[in-house]
């Protein structure tokens, strides 16, 4: 851990680098917001944001944003409209890129945001899926970004609510997914990829300040680690200068959240 | 302004919203959350409610921990700034302060089952869903000839919060629509809660933005502020800290009961609630008017 | 101005409409029918189009007399004020310009058609046109569990006027609907015609009014009266005495050639039409404008 | 016939009368518009219309229209939307009374505005459903209006667009039609109505001038006479005022349309 950033705000600036330029974005609750506008500001000028509320935008507001219903999310949006209306678009394939926020995870990039234990008594309850599962299931690929813990990073998710990739790379396919599935899990330890047409996690990057001993024992699984393993490429200035512009008061992004 | 269907917001919950009624709210998500409604609902001490809705930034958890509802149908419950409902918590993992039924959804899935009701259709079918186990906890869901089948979801009630109406419920709602004009359309009543109460030569200028018809319209309870601690565009803000203050004391059952007596049950209506926020640093100043629109005729 | 996707109609239709193409027009029913953009598909001899539209006041008779058509998935072709679309009873009736196929629908199944294409579901089911013989002539039609499974309508292109519109196609729309805003997201592209081109600032000054998301436009076309005969509205009225004659005109396929020549294939483009049209009798003089309405957010 | 009126005007009086104060109507093309806006005027201050390209009003405009699109059936109207917005309203079983223009009919009430002979190739072909089927299936009563003449009024439509009563009584219970079927048809010579719970046509009132024998002479079928058979009452000063108001040049009302 460096002291120039927040292990929340290397997180944001890798999740920004997962948007290409000029691609379509569902972004999710919470960080993915403010990477969204990381990315937008930084190497992304043109990548729109779809927000599940009903929202299109081309840019991301100047200012801090709580929720993607702030005020601010809401001038000069391209299109302010109905749920079903963002939710058709991804349905016909045209979301590149979803963001999930997830709580707990699997090797094949299942999402559990729903219940730890029998749901109908559960350990704990989750909040649920919003449109965790729409993502998952229609978008062309996706990213989730969660705290790396044994108990996030697990073998198995107790219960599917965005499903990723079942139970191997062609489960999607039998099933009748239309999108493409998960394409990255970034943790507070690392950046967890996916092989080609879908499987099971492997590990790709490390964060600056962790060792690969440490991201072992922080998963619930035997982790598969790439060949070229290498470190997360650090947030830059100009990536850190947006962040605590669009948070100031590090709402998302204090070492404390 | 008075007449038409306008009353207080006791009177419309007592009116319209019985014990075992099933209601929609908070249907533009993060936006236009109908705090008001939802704490008389508490005062009013309803019992049984079935709540539909997308998410519900923080009004469905303060309902449940209440004792008020009986059954949940939304995608997501909990506080979209501070993570966990620690009230819906609490109701399905120890049944406190009573069990609740969950039938999951997702934000789509919670659409496509209001229009389903709103066109009469038996099921609408869907690839999303696909491989999720809400297909399990949800007995309104089921996969026939690989496309999941989303039964209707009636609400009896919709509550909506829109910055202005006019005396018979001809109502302007502006920015994120959620799934509003669905849960209008697929209710068998709404309640429509406003900002501004205006005279039906304003909503009636611009038929275009009337959200949905007024025959399914059955109060308007002039209520402005009612939406705080969530944002309404043009008018308010969102109140971060007030959102962080509910998590933090709704974590345990005392401090949720407090935090209860406090904003909920010891203040007579939403005007005595506004006079103990800090209302100014919320409020919108800056004016942003849309580009004129001419309905000309003739 | 130009830029963006702004072109001429002639553009538009060349790039845009390929022969065999399908193609939804006259969305909103009997206003702002995008007859300017059907006369260039005539003037441009395109050939085998599919056209899709609930009813079609005028234009799809001309476009089927011109013998641009192959197939009609409608569910009225004809003349609201006059009657019968005479080139499309030539054409059924007797093979003349060319034999037609014919799919009916309902003009509410048009709409979930769309809506189907747009959510991309397999069907919409409903109980619209149960026990009607409409059925038995649309083979995308089929009765399964006592409900009336509709298939979606992708039209490869959707052409609509709109009063205003950016050169990124961010169109604002207002008077009747129709099924516009479901032809819009279940069509593979669009093309905006517009009665004004506006700044960019003028429609993101009211996000709600745009009509559907700009990826789906591929050409913006500024085509002031391009709706004429019909109505459009806070521009023209409708030019009821233009019906009439065409109706008494089209009743004879000599008759229909004629008017032909002398509107569509005689003149280069819509503003050479125009000059032939005494507009000012049309012309919406009084302003009614819409109530403002404040985005504001801070 | 008399001088003081027309038969078109005879029936648009006819047809508003069919609309009781405070119903949800249905309006379709042509002359109903301008039935709705005479019951407007006169007897049914408080009857809301519904228009399938997406609009509802609650009085009519005071001013000519040629179609249900006519920009002053904008101005005033509590909502301007979406087709599917008002058929969900009908689907709902909101809508009291319909109206459908109609080309052919049976004595079941069926209505044919499709094929006069085989579709593949017909006889003659007319403009289709419209809006016509949805209000036949979906709302709780429907009324047609048609010129009285033997090809129209047929024993058996040979294309079944709307549906009436089928073959009889309960045919729509057994195909699952949700709406009552038919209640009316106002033809230039009377006014047909339907037995409670549905069935055959019979012939209510025969309008001022006409005798049974032309009626029974038009109509296709062996018709059923009402016992209380009657004359259709003539249009009041008062309708007669408002239709020539509302239809000043006779576009809807003149003797030749």
């Amino acid at each position: 851990m460096s002291e120039r950033y927040t292990a929340q705000e290397l997180m944001v600036a890798a999740a920004a680098r997962e948007i290409k330029d000029g691609e379509l974005v569902f972004v999710g609750m919470r960080l993915p917001i403010l990477a969204y506008g990381v990315a937008h500001h930084t190497h992304a000028p043109r990548a729109r944001a779809l927000y599940e509320l009903g929202l299109m935008r081309e840019q991301a507001p100047d200012a801090f944003l709580g929720t993607m219903g702030d005020p601010p999310n809401v001038v000069g949006a391209l299109w302010a409209t109905r749920m079903s209306n963002v939710m058709a678009l991804m349905a016909q394939g045209e979301v590149d890129l979803g963001f999930i926020g997830g709580a707990e995870v699997d090797r094949f990039g299942n999402l559990n945001t729903s219940y730890i234990g029998d749901p109908s008594r559960p350990r704990t309850k989750l909040p649920g899926s919003g449109g965790g599962a729409d993502i998952a299931i229609l978008s062309r690929r996706w990213v989730t970004l969660m705290r790396h813990e044994p108990r996030r990073l697990v073998e198995r998710v107790s219960y599917v609510t965005s499903p990723g990739y079942g139970d191997g790379p062609d489960w999607r396919r039998r099933h009748g997914l239309p999108g493409g599935g998960p394409a990255a899990i970034v943790t507070t330890l690392g950046v967890l990829r996916f092989p080609e047409g879908g499987g099971e996690a492997y590990l790709a990057t490390i964060h600056p300040g962790h060792s690969l001993e440490e991201v072992r024992g922080a998963t619930g699984w035997d982790l598969t680690v790439a060949d070229d393993l290498g470190p997360t490429p650090e947030p830059t200035d100009e990536e850190l200068a947006w962040i605590r512009r669009l948070d100031p008061d590090g709402f998302w992004t204090r070492a404390d959240r | 302004m008075t007449g038409g269907k306008v009353m207080t917001m006791a009177e419309a919950i007592s009116r319209l919203v019985p014990d075992g009624a099933s209601v929609a709210m908070g249907t533009c998500l993060e936006p236009a959350i109908p705090f008001a409604a939802g704490h008389e609902l508490i005062r009013q001490r309803r019992r049984d409610l079935t709540l539909i809705g997308p998410i519900s930034d923080g009004l469905f958890d303060q309902l449940i921990g209440a004792g008020c509802v009986a059954r949940i149908r939304a995608a997501w419950v909990g506080n979209v700034s501070e993570g966990l409902g620690h009230c819906y918590r609490r109701a399905t993992e120890r049944g406190e302060p009573r069990q609740i039924e969950v039938c999951d959804y997702s934000n789509f899935a919670v659409s496509l089952a209001l229009w389903a009701a709103a066109w009469n259709a038996p099921y609408l079918p869907t690839r999303t869903l696909l491989g999720s186990d809400i297909l399990k906890t949800n007995p309104d869901l089921e996969v026939v000839d690989g496309a999941v089948r989303v039964r209707p979801l009636r609400p009896d009630v919709a509550i909506v919060h829109v910055q202005r109406s006019d005396p018979e419920g001809r109502a302007h709602l502006w920015g994120p629509l959620g799934v509003t004009e669905e849960a209008g359309l697929a209710a068998r009543r709404i309640i429509v809660c406003c900002e501004e109460l205006v005279e039906p030569e304003v909503v009636l200028s611009d038929p275009n933005r009337i959200l949905f018809p007024d025959t399914k319209v059955a109060a308007v309870v002039h209520e402005p502020g009612g939406t705080h601690p969530s944002p309404l565009q043009g008018h308010w803000r969102r109140d971060h800290g007030a959102y962080r203050e509910y998590a933090r004391r709704s974590r345990t059952a005392e401090g949720y009961r407090e935090w209860l007596e406090e904003w909920v049950l010891g203040v007579p209506d939403r005007r005595a609630y506004l006079e103990r926020v800090d209302r100014e640093r919320l409020r919108v100043r800056e004016r942003r008017l849309a580009a004129p629109v001419d309905y000309g005729d003739e």
